[in-house]
């Protein structure tokens, strides 16, 4: 992955290398905060936001202070550290500046500490050996690509809201079973960027 | 002077149309019955107040309720007699709502005063009094005040008079009779009304399934015989008959304005934002004999058809007649009754029995058998987007039906766009209660913007 | 509650696969075969019953404002030692479960469990709490990952289950199995759960 | 060395950032009572509106800016009651309990039907249209609204007759306000007797199309040895407080629209066959 | 009065003959020239498909109606199970084992439609979701290809096998594709191609098509701008470079856009509502289409594209919603 272009990476990153169709990360605010549309795009925005500059940062912490002095063992430590802290400033931001977004997106916003697709593309920028802008850029694109999935299906399942889901299917079932269908399609675009 | 093919542009069905079950027969006047109700308020608006006592003998023509405020009118005696009680009885749509019960003494005394003379134009500026006094009311079915429609605000500038000849409603035939009987008596209450709004312009749609109609109004307005009418100094009229190419709901307001003069009325606006007034022609016929003969609103043409009655036909009926009475002048309900519906068979409602008064608004009554209606029973909806496609005002009726099933009022404000047409249910191959699904909606929201 | 209830409660009350929903990425990320279902559910038990530990006996000298950021703290410490060791003794499912052993630091399960309840009970509770927790989230991984490798790829503990014409359903091991192997599975855990509340 | 340079980074890292956050917080504080959380907490949290607010968080808000005695969560109880009134510092009146009531007893069997309902299984729907089966105006639809706005289960549709479970029912009322009818009240729990109509009709009519509605003869009105009923708006109403459970409406009832609940009331003329 | 019951409902009192059984029967009709071409290309093995798919989604229709206590009428009589089946034989290839066919039928009927609470809940084409499961499942069956007249009346395993043009085109570029066949065209639009049931002749679901639009089953939004993108889209890259990219004709005719585009894109309950919806669906498959087949790994998209652009319906449907009746320049009501 290293050796492929940027447009490549952005591409690969949004649809066939899909944070949650591919590789498993953010699922909990995935079906957590896909109630509606409104919040679907809150959320969406709020990780971009914190995703690329928890990249900006982590990024350099390890290319400059951990590599150099021997302390890759710490960048688990240390990047968690530095996530849980901005998730905390965006919430302190937010909570003053655009209150309705704060009251819409409600308890999931801490929750952002712990989707781990934060801190999965934080640590994957390290391991696949990407260059700086490499990695801003596979971040972005990775944001992007949580948002169009979870906006997709935060549309379905405000749909589904008013269709005869049966009772012991509805919530979670349905919502994986979706993802499911979903990741199939999204199967469709293997080898794109690639 | 008719240019056919003329039409709203978007939605609507053509259904149907059994419109010659109920015309080939004359128009019969039926015998006021021993006992008329006349429910106390027959109009969109406020509710009348009753002027009369129980026990009170009262003549033709007098005043029973009197309107309170602008929006309302006055409902008068249909016959003379005495009243026996003031209290609540059930009408068409509704269970209980005050309702005053006279017993006829079969002499229409009072009935006389009613004479038709010539309408000296010099008294114009009475005519609205006159109208607003006889408690003229919209007769197409929506039952608004029509001295409110012919006084638009101040800042408005109305050009056009529209008759609404449309009757779109499929079984219906009463204001087809209506303007194949008098079409000079319905051009000139058209003129009465245009001078009151100070215009010339008068345009008549009349769909184009009634080439009789269409026929005796070009003929009327072509040879100026509703002047005759008229005495003084008459202002000459632009009177132009378009026959329209039929399909439901053209004789709804907006549709026809469309049709005619090629002018959207968004929701929530009034005709006078495009410059037009429109009135139905039964309610052109009414006004014309308020003025000339001062008579008020006690009896209206209605058709009683179906194939659930031994004879259809169209009737000349005192306001506050039981239905049955109607129907046994039209020879009787057969026994495969399955359905008793109260307007037309896309808006009007359905009925548990005929023993309700005949009011201003009801311009008919269809008996159906199981040959004509059907037990429909919904299945769920395939999105086949039909109901897009029939809507005339671009709603997207599964959608605000889907949120109504489901309960999600917040979702389903559209629903108050909604004109109730039916066209939408007409289509839905799975058979939707869409319209019921659109009321229910409007009754929530409204209690959720409280 | 009896000792015991706190230790069995996670198995099915309240499994946090099955009826709490957390810790929703590893299962459905590591559970192509049992055996990294296993590694990763016994991974997580071990810093769940640490991170417990710790954050039980430390509860009355945590101050309230800044006990996120601590228990983070202490749970990534563990991970990091859960991730060092596994590289060395168990090279091989160490590296087939990739990214998701860092990342057991911000599973709800463990932290939820550091904030709901080993931060207000004793130490011993807390340990079985955390025993049972990891227990049961290692058990909705093992059952998930039974019924991906089996029909994904006819093996069980990768030997071979099915019979030779067994033509493997290979979607089940790709992402898109996983989804619906867990959608029909927790649809069918409601149902059970569903008919358990219906009988009593 | 290896610990050293470890610690001293960490350090570092965890001391940089909370200054960040310090500095932040203190310029984006927000100002906000830490009694609303609390209060939300003590909330059932069953959301079901009862109170009037949009869920239980709305009515924590309000409870806490407006102190408001009369405001009450009636799914919470008493206990609740004095908790948040703890919370609050401030003196809640005590509830009765109640519990829902439907008045009416009109099943398909008693109650004359004009038509068969084709349409959405809705009662505010039927009524909206006026195409209820039922002739009686204002009956029970047995629609099932009231059921399907309880969010506890505690109403089914039996014989076309809407029915409380009282052992399910908060007294929440949602099925009160979902009654297009006004049929539905909350009355007191236990023992006590009630006229399970409430047609404002005449005798004769209501006679003509249901066997069990109240005729408003005034028989029981006039029989009552404790003047606990009356005709208020043309309804015959029972007042709970002075009644007794004597029984005497009961007897005296023609259409048998008085009925005893959670009591056997004792049988006055024929004492042979004991009161159980 | 009459001893029958009188209706008691809402206006209107009046419904048009159609129904939903109507609708589906229509599909089936319209279906059936490009079934009888699948028969005449490929003969036996074309009819065990066909028959399982349809068996097997009725008999799992049912099931799953008897797990969730729903009536067998209409649900079962109203043809959507038959019409799922015959979509889902059109989207397999004719030599495909019996239990796979059945495997689709299972999914179809139960991930595709049943879980979703069965007709008109599902977002996504159920026989769609299982070509797609199929696909990714086993690869290697779901890409053997009977080559057409050949062994018509055989059951056997050993069958000639020939890529599809697409397939050809992937794995061994445009030279080959070109000389494989001379009679390329007019053998795509006959049907004498390689591919699954309904990926052959163009002519016989066109025809089957028209008959659709003729009777307003469907409307020409989708179909058209579905086509019309992909040959936009090809086009472009064939005027950039014709010596790597085939022209925008053999594009269109091959594999599943003619099928797809007709059938599939078309099902009603997947795909938006309104006609502007319905431009803004079909070129969504259209571009996805193209985007896969030119520069993808799958020589094929449409099934994948379709069933994408099924996730953006709602979306679709739900910020593209007709204008208001409305003055121009007048004000928006609250929604």
């Amino acid at each position: 992955m290293a050796e492929q272009s940027i447009i490549a990476i952005f591409i690969a990153s949004i649809l066939s290398q899909n944070v949650i169709f591919a590789r498993f990360l953010g699922i909990c605010p995935y079906l957590g905060v896909s109630r509606s549309l409104s919040t679907a795009f809150g959320m969406s925005a709020a990780v971009l936001f914190v995703m690329t500059l928890s990249s900006a940062i982590t990024y350099p912490i390890y290319a400059l202070v951990l590599k150099p002095y021997d302390m890759e063992y710490l960048q688990t430590l240390s990047f968690i550290l530095v996530i849980a802290s901005l998730v905390q400033l965006v919430e302190i931001v937010m909570k003053k500046a655009t209150p309705s977004l704060y009251s819409a997106l409600g308890i999931f916003l801490p929750l952002i500490t712990t989707n781990c697709a934060i801190l999965g593309i934080a640590i994957l920028n390290i391991n696949e050996k990407l260059s700086y802008a490499q990695a801003l850029v596979f971040t972005v694109g990775s944001a992007v690509g949580f948002g169009l999935a979870l906006v997709i299906f935060a549309g379905i399942r405000e749909n589904l809201g008013v269709r005869h889901v049966p009772k012991v299917l509805q919530g979670a079932p349905i919502g994986l079973i979706t993802a499911g269908i979903l990741a199939m399609a999204f199967m469709g675009f293997a080898g794109l960027g690639q | 002077m008719s240019s056919a093919t003329m039409g709203f542009p978007k939605g609507g069905v053509h259904p149907p149309e059994e419109k010659e079950l109920s015309l080939g027969a004359e128009l019969v006047t039926v015998t006021p019955p021993k006992k008329v109700i006349v429910p106390v308020t027959q109009h969109l608006g406020r509710p009348s107040a009753v002027v009369v006592n129980r026990g009170d003998e009262v003549v033709v023509g007098q005043v029973l309720a009197e309107a309170t405020g602008p929006v309302s009118a006055a409902v008068h005696s249909p016959v003379s007699g005495k009243v026996l009680k003031i209290a609540d009885g059930a009408v068409i749509g509704a269970d209980r709502v005050p309702v005053i019960e006279i017993m006829n003494n079969g002499e229409d005394t009072g009935l006389d005063a009613f004479v038709q003379k010539t309408v000296s134009w010099k008294d114009k500026s009475s005519f609205l009094d006159w109208i607003r006094d006889a408690g003229v009311v919209g007769l197409g079915g929506a039952t608004f005040p029509t001295h409110i429609k012919l006084m638009p605000p101040k800042d408005a500038t109305v050009h056009t008079l529209i008759i609404n000849g449309c009757e779109c409603e499929p079984y219906l035939t009463a204001d087809d009779t209506l303007m194949q009987w008098k079409p000079a008596e319905v051009l000139a209450g058209c003129c009465i009304m245009a001078g009151v709004l100070g215009i010339s312009r008068i345009l008549i749609g009349i769909e184009d399934n009634k080439p009789r109609a269409i026929e005796a109004m070009t003929v009327a307005a072509r040879e100026g015989t509703y002047a005759s009418f008229f005495d003084g100094d008459v202002p000459s009229f632009d009177v132009q008959v378009h026959a329209l190419k039929t399909r439901y709901p053209q004789g709804a307001e907006k549709q026809l304005i469309d049709a005619l003069i090629h002018r959207k009325v968004g929701a929530g606006k009034l005709p006078f934002t495009a410059g037009v007034v429109v009135q139905n022609s039964g309610t052109a016929y009414a006004a014309f004999e308020a003025v000339a003969a001062r008579k008020p609103l006690i009896d209206r043409v209605m058709t009683v058809t179906g194939k659930g009655v031994e004879k259809p036909g169209n009737f000349l009926v005192r306001i506050g007649t039981p239905i049955s009475e109607v129907v046994n002048a039209a020879g009787g309900a057969k026994e495969n009754l399955k359905a008793i519906i109260a307007g037309g068979p896309m808006m009007g409602k359905s009925v548990k029995t005929l023993e309700l008064p005949v009011v201003k608004g009801t311009s008919g009554v269809l008996l159906l058998t199981g040959e004509e209606i059907e037990e429909y029973r919904e299945r769920e909806c395939i999105r086949c987007g039909r109901c897009v496609e029939a809507c005339p005002v671009n709603l997207v009726p599964c959608d605000v039906a889907a949120f109504a099933e489901f309960r999600q009022w917040d979702r389903a404000g559209k629903a108050m766009e909604c004109v109730e047409c039916g066209c939408c249910q007409y289509v839905c191959p799975a058979n939707r209660y869409l319209v019921l699904y659109n009321r229910l909606a409007k009754y929530h929201w409204r209690r959720l913007q409280k | 509650m009896s000792k015991l209830a706190e230790l069995t409660k996670g198995l099915w009350k309240e499994n946090p696969v099955f009826r709490l929903l957390l810790g929703m990425c590893p299962t459905l990320a590591v559970t192509t075969e049992v055996v990294s279902g296993i590694g990763m559910g016994l991974s997580a038990t071990f810093v769940l019953v640490m991170a417990n530990l710790v954050v039980s006996s430390m509860r009355n000298v945590i101050p309230a404002k800044t006990r996120l950021p601590i228990f983070i703290v202490i749970i990534a410490t563990f991970v990091t030692i859960v991730d060092l060791v596994m590289n060395a003794y168990a090279h091989d499912v160490h590296k087939s479960l990739g990214i998701f052993i860092p990342l057991i630091v911000v599973n709800c399960v463990i932290l939820g469990r550091a904030e709901a309840f080993a931060s207000k009970r004793p130490v011993f509770d807390s340990i079985l709490d955390g025993l049972g927790m990891g227990l049961g989230f290692t058990l909705g991984l093992v059952a998930l990952a039974t019924v991906r490798e089996i029909l994904g790829n006819g093996t069980w503990f990768g030997m071979p289950v099915t019979g030779e014409g067994y033509t493997p359903f290979l979607l089940f091991v790709l992402p898109p199995g996983a989804f619906i192997s867990l959608g029909f599975l927790l649809a069918g855990m409601n149902s059970i759960e569903n008919r358990r509340k219906a009988h009593g | 060395m290896v610990i050293l340079k470890a610690a001293i980074f960490l350090a570092l890292l965890a001391g940089f950032l909370s200054v960040v956050l310090v500095l932040v917080s203190k310029k984006f504080a927000v100002k906000e009572d830490p009694l609303v959380g609390d209060v939300e907490e003590a909330l059932p949290q069953y959301n079901c509106g009862a109170c009037g607010f949009p869920g239980c968080a709305g009515f924590a808000k309000y409870l806490v800016e407006s102190r408001d005695p009369g405001a009450l969560c009636v799914p919470g109880g008493p206990d609740l009651q004095k908790k948040l009134a703890a919370l609050l510092g401030m003196e809640v009146k005590a509830a009765t309990p109640t519990v829902a009531h439907v008045f009416c007893k009109g099943t398909n069997s008693k109650a004359k039907q004009d038509g068969e309902y084709f349409g959405i299984q809705d009662c505010v729907a039927a009524d909206l249209i006026n195409a209820a089966p039922k002739s009686c105006p204002f009956g029970c639809l047995g629609l099932g609204s009231c059921v399907e706005a309880c969010a506890f289960d505690a109403l089914h549709v039996v014989d076309g007759i809407a029915e409380v479970i009282e052992e399910n029912c908060v007294a929440c009322g949602a099925c009160v306000k979902a009654c297009p009818r006004d049929l539905i009240s909350m009355i007191p729990q236990g023992p006590r007797v009630v006229v399970e109509c409430r047609s404002k009709d005449k005798g004769a009519g209501v006679k003509r199309y249901c066997e069990v509605g109240c005729i408003t003869c005034q028989l029981c009105v006039k029989k009552c040895p404790e003047n606990a009923i009356a005709l208020t708006d043309d309804i015959i109403v029972i007042d709970f407080e002075k009644c007794t459970l004597c029984g005497t409406c009961i007897e005296v009832c023609p259409q048998n629209t008085i009925l005893p609940a959670h009591f056997v009331p004792e049988k006055k003329e024929e004492p042979k066959e004991g009161t159980a | 009065m009459s001893s029958t019951k009188l209706i008691l409902q809402s206006s209107p009192h009046l419904r048009d003959d159609d129904s939903v059984r109507r609708i589906m029967l229509t599909v089936l009709i319209a279906l059936a020239p490009a079934t009888v071409a699948s028969v005449l290309m490929f003969g036996t093995r074309a009819v065990v498909v066909l028959v399982l798919a349809v068996l097997g989604c009725l008999a799992f229709e049912a099931i799953a109606l008897k797990i969730m206590k729903k009536p067998l009428m209409p649900y079962l009589t109203d043809g959507s199970a038959v019409v799922t089946g015959i979509l889902l034989a059109m989207n397999l290839p004719s030599g495909l084992p019996w239990w796979m066919v059945l495997v689709g039928a299972l999914v179809a009927v139960v991930l595709g439609k049943q879980v979703y609470g069965g007709i008109g809940s599902n977002p996504f084409n159920p026989a769609l979701v299982a070509r797609v499961f199929l696909f990714i499942s086993f690869p290697t069956a779901m890409t053997t290809w009977p080559v057409p007249g050949s062994d018509l009346f055989g059951m056997g395993a050993d069958v000639a096998t020939a890529a599809t043009p697409l397939g050809v085109l992937k794995t061994d570029g445009l030279a080959a594709l070109m000389s494989s066949d001379s009679n390329l065209y007019m053998n795509l639009l006959t049907g004498h191609v390689g591919g699954c049931l309904g990926e052959t002749s163009a002519i016989a679901l066109i025809l089957g098509g028209l008959f659709l639009l003729l009777r307003k089953v469907i409307s020409w939004e989708i179909p058209v701008t579905f086509i019309g993108t992909v040959f936009a889209f090809t086009g472009v890259f064939y005027l950039v470079d014709s010596s790597t990219y085939a022209d925008p004709l053999f594009q269109i005719l091959s594999g599943g856009v003619m099928l797809g585009a007709i059938f599939m894109a078309t099902d009603m309950v997947t795909t938006p509502v309104t006609r502007k919806g319905m431009l803004l669906f079909g070129f969504g498959c259209g571009l996805i289409t193209g985007v896969i087949r030119l520069l993808g790994s799958y020589p094929e998209g449409v099934s994948f594209s379709i069933l994408i652009m099924n996730g953006f319906t709602p979306l679709i449907d739900r910020y593209i919603t007709p204008a208001p009746f409305e003055d121009k320049g007048g004000e928006l009501q609250a929604p």
